[in-house]
């Protein structure tokens, strides 16, 4: 875009291009020489620090044909003072599994983005979508059409499965029990329609993470976190735990972070001993020894429901629904899951309630029994303690 | 807001060109609309849809969720995309002079 | 019509070729320096991973800039993280030294690997937000300039300490999982346009955004009340209801969580917890956040043990210890009142005095 | 009571007169060999083990003069088939505190049962009581009046203070931080008239332990429970704890049961170290070495509140309320304490619901406010986790 | 008018002069047999308790023989304890073993102390209470005469293990808290007689007596109506109106949960939890009771540690696991579905296979 | 159950003597439970309360819980215990003849 008119002063942010850490005002002034809205955005924004509020309105409802979302629209809510913000909609972009990007990609995109756009931009949103920060209602549709051109499609917003995300997994982590990145980006392609066109009762979140570490941070925000994990022994290099030993580690205190006491030492053998049917995968062990213990080799998912946000019924961390299941190409049993999964939800779900807060509301019991899962104590950390149990007709005796 | 002139109304809209008054949402005002909203001519299948999205709201004071209006309608999201290319949300609710729906973006 | 349903670039056509070749072969890896990790694979093969701190708010020349640097060092193969870092996939060895160099004379800021305080996960603020309380990218610049030697490594900490902001109770992150969270939060009772209401109001799904069932309708006016007793101030049916604004300059702010975590290691997940109710919105500084988040991470890093989170030092020495050992007074809003409240009320008479 | 009918045959109940565990049914034909109420009771508990049903009516309100409570009235439900049940009311007599009581008293006791009532107690009742069991409405008065004559007064029914109970304490054993049976007479006979006119939206109970291992059972069934405790170091006698090593008592896993790591063996110098400021005085150091270890010096209660089984709200394990607090004949500061709960919950409780329930409704911070206590950390587990504050007008600037 | 308001008799003339003199100078205790205490004092005063069973339900034959008892070997001193024991006050060294002699020739049962199980603490049943879906008394004779050779002190348990029965969900003792807990329940809706409710219903508290709001009025009726897909059985509305009725002796039965307990030693309060959802009323033996306790005891006293109460040794190996060693089915039924529900369910991937 | 006649009614009793159908309530049924529950005579004072307790259950369908009686009616527990010796469930609300309270016992 071009640009002539000069910035307002903006001496309070100013401020914030001072210091060690990378600065955003800084880089708004730098998409500010070639981008009016870039410009309108830095007015506002010091507005914003004048006045300690916000200038942008409520709502926005924009977007390109054929999908029902994938846009956020944006107004000031003073055009007039703010001329250059007045439109100043978002596009969620599908990020790349894993975040890896070849610098043609992302030159090709910061190209399209100049053209249609602020040319600012969030690496990445906290869904995960490259956000494309600032664009007219007039740009949308040519800007998913050149991104299409580049491969790049629109992501999730609305009543919909929003866009997926993934750590890193096979691909740069010795961790992972699965192959995240693939599993994504599998999943991403066989509901494109879900993600694409929102028919749900509100948004719906699908994280991956390669092990129990959850560099994904899947099993607090995400409806159904995939995460990885194993069923056998973990595997252990005595010779390397030495070693670590002999570098100086404390084994009785590794061993006392143990959450199951499942990790011993032998002080006299210098062995390691791991009881299997004890441990429950937390990671530490192998993450303070990685090169002396591996995850197993019988590997799968864990899966988690309802994890959230505070909105409504209070934020909630996933709950386990299937303590383990396979997790191989082309992930028919997952899809299978899912697909049952939001179907009870979309026919039970009341207007933005989330999974987490249907299944608490309904029961989990009942739940259960409509996705057709059985219940185990797996998913639960202890079971009821109030006697008020449910009993169906059919469990009793009919009476006169 | 802007304003368009329909048939010789002034008719008052919101930066996304949903109407702000929407008592005085008239089958005019739903053709110009449709036009904004790549609709070629409402048809009588549209006109079922906009219909029942008038109709609930008026029962239930909120737009229904979109499942609904599928399965209500017999149409599937296919269908409906083709109807209202700009979806149902955007496209169905505004020609059907539906306040802004505010779901989750 | 255009081209819909394409999905995101194939992952696999993003790979460097070292990746590629070692896929789900990785062996171990270790941390040579700050902000560097060494991957090493079955094969025998290593992959150096520079990390550098990003604004995340980023411009067309940042992106540029990075991908000059990928292709000079990493034949053009680069990454970002969950936490929006920056990572350079360096295969030749002999380019890290040269790369490191020229990301020190860049001022790109190399570290948040380990024991350190990676990047803010952070929120749009009033950068794009319409529920934007306050502004997230200032509120992170600010505490990151604090806590910068944290993430070089300079400094060090028992253990890795998450910190999120988010720039209202919506917390598009993962605060309420954080080992610090900073929260917009509101104080004052929403406003209602009645006269809009009528117009645009969904009004039984306003009644439902309310947490505390504080919305009734008000059929005379086409609109609906709200009782003054039971709104906590969340905002969100300003979320749902246009007609209804919550925004108030001078009672909003932001609250500090404390001692949450998303990982299963050692200890399970936790949530983060309310340590400091409220403090004043301040730009361009918020210096009164910025103190008592560095004030937060000195007191857990100078007393919790080696591989202790925020949570876990906390969990083991109870949250009476926290508010004497931090200083902090413990008020009435500390006090759950939501709906699991009675789960948080201690059952037991052992406690710390 | 004079008797003249046979009882008719028990087969069932009869089988419970084998075993080595003391027989209930004995007891009761024990009884049945005076008293026609006892036989009628064997008869249709005789009735209820063949049909698997009770057999008592719904309600019964029947009491003595000047009291609103003290009788739990019962009818069968089936007089004519169980004559002698037709009325079967029981008296609650409050007990002596810490159940102590002298032969003299029991025959007392005894006779006066034998005159007016079945001659079937339960020594005691959950509450506490001497549970009278089986009465006809016209002996209510002549046995209540007898009983006065004896200093048997009745305990408390209905929306009344119930009796209270307590554990031996002083009297037996080395643990009591408290007077716990002086407390328990002293505060029972200055509620006399909340005991015995019931005045409040529900029951209200209040159980007295010497120290945390709470032998009354305090912090699970009373609406106010009072435990003793203490707030300086344990007294330590380490020529004891040797003796404890020296017998065998392996104290690296005495000190790991210390849920925070206070306690501490040094193996070398042979002494116990205890971190006072750590100690959360969980009894247990104390219980494995009660030669060595005594409470501390500076002694007093912690108070809980909302200790209740699971109507309606679910069961609650009492809430801390009071971390410390003197507890010094003549109790004042606690009656206060007392008083000001009980008018707070006569106020704003509904009918039929408890103190904890009526805390869960206000919220804590509403309740605390109302009895005129600051908030502290102690009264939780872990602050709040949403973010669902709320504020007050006057806490905020108010605008426009 | 009588005379009221008098309260109990005074505790200080039921004392024995050994506990007068030593009253608040108790120094320690031993146990120098099962179901013995011996008790010092300061003052190098001693005092013996004698333990011994009772059946709670007791005639006046019963008071008058321990009277005797007590008459001859405790000069006329007795009590009882929180779980209705007899305890006999020895002040008299010598007189200990004839004591203990004349018990076990009257068939009295020495034990209760320290590490055994001790009495049940139970409730009415069907010998007084309208809300007895069981009888206590059946109950807890059955399982004691199982249970024996633990308050003997012939078997030996990791812990002390308190056993309560309750014949209702009213719990009247400290079910809810106990290591094992037998509760009476219901498994068939109320049903309501409208032309008795339309009297004497009270239904405004009627309504409210309902823990999941099953309750509406039925204003045609002037009584009420159930929502069967609401109702759990509790039984609570029978209590508040006598029109409606839920006792179903097909379907009526017994519950098990374990892992309660009261006091704050090492570990803080739990509440028990369900282990088995139902097992039919099968008196006078209750023989799947009996069987059902007497596994669950001995699963955990062949597996705890010294000292480990059932739900400190379930909260250390975990409930999954506790499942699968107790051989037990994991159904519906023990998934909670009440108010904090979702506080149970598991937000960690640590779990046992 | 049982009856008693009273004014040449045959008035139907449950076992603690409360009437069966309430309905059937009268002044003189009141004068009867009174002596019943050894109230000398029914006062102004007595009536003020039964009145009351009458009305209260009309509007609430529920008897009044005792604190609200004696704060309602400005008397003190002991002055209600002087009235109704019996106390305020057993004789007062039998006299007024509502239906016997099941609060709590
Ligand atoms: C852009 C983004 C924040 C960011 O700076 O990165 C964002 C921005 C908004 N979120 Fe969010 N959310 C974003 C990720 C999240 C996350 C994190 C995640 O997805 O991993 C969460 C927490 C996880 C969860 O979903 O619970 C999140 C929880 C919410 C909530 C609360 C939902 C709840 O059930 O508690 C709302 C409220 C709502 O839906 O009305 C919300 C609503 C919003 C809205 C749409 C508010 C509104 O109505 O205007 C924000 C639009 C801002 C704008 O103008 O751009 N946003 N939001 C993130 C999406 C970027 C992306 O696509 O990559
Ligand atoms: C690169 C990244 C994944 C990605 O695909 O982008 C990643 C990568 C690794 N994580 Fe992570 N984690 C990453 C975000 C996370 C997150 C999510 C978050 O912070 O939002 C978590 C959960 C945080 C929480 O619990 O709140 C996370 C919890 C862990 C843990 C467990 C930490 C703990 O002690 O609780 C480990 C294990 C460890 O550190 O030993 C771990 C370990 C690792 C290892 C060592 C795994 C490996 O063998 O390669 C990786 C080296 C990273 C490092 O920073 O030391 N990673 N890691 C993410 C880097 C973010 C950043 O820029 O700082
Ligand atoms: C007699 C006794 C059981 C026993 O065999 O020992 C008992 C018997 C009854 N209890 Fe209880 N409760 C007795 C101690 C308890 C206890 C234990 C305690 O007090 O320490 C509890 C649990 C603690 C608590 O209060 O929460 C208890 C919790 C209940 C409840 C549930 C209350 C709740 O809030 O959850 C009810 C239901 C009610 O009030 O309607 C109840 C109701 C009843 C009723 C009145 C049921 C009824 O409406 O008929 C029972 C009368 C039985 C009868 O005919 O004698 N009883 N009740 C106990 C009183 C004896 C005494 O005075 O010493
Ligand atoms: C006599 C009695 C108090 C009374 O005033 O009647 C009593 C007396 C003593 N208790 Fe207790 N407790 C008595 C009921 C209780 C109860 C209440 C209950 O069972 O309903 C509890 C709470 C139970 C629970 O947690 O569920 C109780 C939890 C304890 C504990 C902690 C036990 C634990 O490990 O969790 C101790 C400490 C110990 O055993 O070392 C204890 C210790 C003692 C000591 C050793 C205290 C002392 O130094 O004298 C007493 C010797 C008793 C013994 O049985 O070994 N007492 N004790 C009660 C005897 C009941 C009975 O006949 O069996
Ligand atoms: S979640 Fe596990 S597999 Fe994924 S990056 Fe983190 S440690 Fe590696
Ligand atoms: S992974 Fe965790 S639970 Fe398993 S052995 Fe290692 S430390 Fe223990
Ligand atoms: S946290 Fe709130 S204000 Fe910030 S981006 Fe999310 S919805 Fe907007
Ligand atoms: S601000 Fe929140 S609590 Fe207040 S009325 Fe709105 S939704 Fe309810
Ligand atoms: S509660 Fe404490 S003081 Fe009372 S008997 Fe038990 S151990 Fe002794
Ligand atoms: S009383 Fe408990 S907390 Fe205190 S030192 Fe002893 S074992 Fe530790
Ligand atoms: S538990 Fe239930 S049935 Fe048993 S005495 Fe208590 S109220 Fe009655
Ligand atoms: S039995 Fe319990 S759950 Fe069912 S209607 Fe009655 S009170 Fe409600």
């Amino acid at each position: 875009m071009d640009v002539e008119k000069k910035v307002a002063a903006t001496p309070l942010l100013d401020e914030l291009e001072k210091g060690d850490w990378p600065s955003f005002v800084t880089e708004i002034k730098k998409a500010a020489k070639t981008s009016k809205m870039a410009q309108g955005l830095l007015e506002q924004v010091e507005a914003s620090y004048v006045e300690k509020t916000g200038h942008w309105k409520h709502g926005g409802i924009v977007g390109v044909k054929g999908y029902g979302g994938g846009v956020v629209g944006r107004y000031t809510d003073d055009p007039d003072r703010f001329p250059d913000a007045r439109e100043f909609h978002t596009m969620r972009v599908n990020q790349v599994p894993g975040f890896f990007y070849t610098s043609e990609k992302l030159r090709a995109l910061a190209d399209i983005w100049d053209k249609y756009g602020s040319g600012l931009y969030n690496m990445h949103g906290s869904t995960g979508d490259i956000i494309l920060l600032g664009t007219t209602t007039e740009n949308l549709q040519p800007c998913f059409d050149a991104l299409g051109e580049i491969d790049f499609d629109l992501g999730g917003s609305g009543g919909a499965l929003r866009t997926l995300s993934c750590c890193c997994g096979e691909a740069r982590c010795e961790k992972s029990c699965i192959d995240a990145m693939d599993m994504m980006y599998d999943l991403t392609m066989y509901y494109q329609n879900e993600m694409h066109r929102p028919a749900w009762p509100y948004k719906f979140k699908i994280k991956i993470s390669g092990c129990p570490n959850d560099c994904a941070a899947a099993s607090a925000r995400s409806d159904m976190a995939l995460i990885g994990t194993w069923r056998d022994a973990i595997q252990v290099n005595q010779e390397e735990v030495r070693k670590y030993v002999a570098d100086g580690m404390n084994m009785v205190q590794v061993c006392r972070k143990c959450p199951t006491e499942a990790l011993g030492w032998d002080e006299k053998n210098q062995t390691l001993s791991i009881k299997t049917e004890d441990c429950v995968r937390c990671m530490h062990c192998i993450n303070v020894m990685p090169k002396a213990l591996r995850i197993g080799k019988e590997r799968g998912i864990t899966v988690q429901i309802g994890g959230k946000a505070p909105v409504v019924k209070g934020a909630m961390i996933g709950w386990i629904l299937v303590p383990f299941m396979k997790a191989e190409a082309p992930y028919t049993e997952i899809k299978d899951l899912v697909s049952r999964i939001t179907e009870f939800w979309a026919e039970h779900g009341k207007n933005r309630e989330r999974l987490g807060e249907l299944v608490e509301r309904l029961s989990l019991a009942t739940f259960l029994e409509g996705v057709g899962l059985k219940p185990l104590p797996q998913m639960v950390s202890a079971p009821r303690a109030n006697p008020y149990i449910f009993w169906k007709e059919e469990e009793v005796v009919k009476n006169g | 807001m802007s304003f368009v002139e329909i048939k010789g109304q002034q008719i008052e809209l919101d930066e996304d060109g949903f109407i702000v008054e929407p008592d005085l949402w008239s089958t005019d005002i739903a053709e110009y609309f449709a036009k904004e909203e790549e609709v070629e001519e409402l048809t009588e299948q549209h006109w079922k849809i906009i219909n029942y999205l008038k109709d609930y709201f008026k029962q239930f004071g909120i737009a229904p969720m979109v499942r609904k209006v599928c399965k209500d309608n017999n149409v599937s999201m296919q269908e409906l995309y083709a109807l209202f290319p700009t979806g149902p949300a955007k496209g169905a609710c505004k020609i059907a002079g539906l306040p802004k729906p505010t779901g989750c973006v | 019509m255009a081209r819909t349903d394409f999905g995101p670039p194939d992952y696999k056509t993003m790979l460097p070729p070292v990746i590629k070749r070692n896929y789900g072969k990785w062996l171990y890896h270790e941390v040579p320096q700050p902000g560097v990790l060494r991957h090493v694979s079955e094969t025998g093969e290593e992959l150096y991973s520079v990390r550098v701190a990003s604004a995340r708010l980023v411009s067309s020349e940042f992106i540029r800039d990075i991908s000059d640097i990928a292709e000079k060092y990493c034949d053009g193969f680069l990454r970002f993280t969950t936490r929006n870092n920056v990572e350079f996939l360096v295969s030749d060895k002999a380019k890290l030294e040269p790369l490191l160099k020229e990301l020190d004379e860049k001022d790109y800021l190399v570290g948040g690997v380990g024991l350190s305080i990676s990047n803010i996960v952070h929120t749009q603020g009033w950068i794009h937000c319409k529920s934007a309380v306050t502004d997230a990218s200032g509120l992170t610049k600010n505490i990151m300039d604090t806590m910068v030697d944290y993430f070089t490594g300079k400094k060090s900490v028992p253990s890795r300490c998450r910190i999120a902001v988010a720039c209202c109770v919506n917390m598009c992150g993962a605060c309420h999982c954080s080992d610090i969270a900073v929260v917009g939060i509101h104080r004052t009772i929403p406003r209602i346009n009645h006269e809009l209401a009528s117009k645009i109001c969904e009004i039984p799904n306003t009644i439902a955004s309310c947490p505390t069932g504080a919305i009734r309708p008000n059929p005379k006016l086409k609109s609906v009340e709200i009782n003054h007793e039971k709104c906590m101030m969340c905002g969100n049916c300003t979320v749902v209801c246009p007609a209804i604004k919550i925004m108030d300059p001078e009672n909003d702010g932001v609250s500090i969580w404390v001692g949450g975590k998303v990982s299963n290691a050692r200890s399970k997940p936790m949530f983060s917890r309310l340590a400091i109710p409220f403090i004043p919105n301040n730009p361009p500084f918020w210096p009164e956040v910025t103190d008592a988040v560095k004030h937060l991470v000195e007191v857990w890093a100078s007393n919790a043990r080696p591989g202790e989170r925020m949570g876990e030092w906390i969990g083991r020495i109870g949250w009476e210890r926290f508010f004497a050992i931090a200083d902090l007074p413990f008020t009435d809003k500390h006090l759950d009142d939501f709906t699991h409240a009675n789960t948080t009320f201690r059952s037991t008479t052992q406690f710390k005095y």
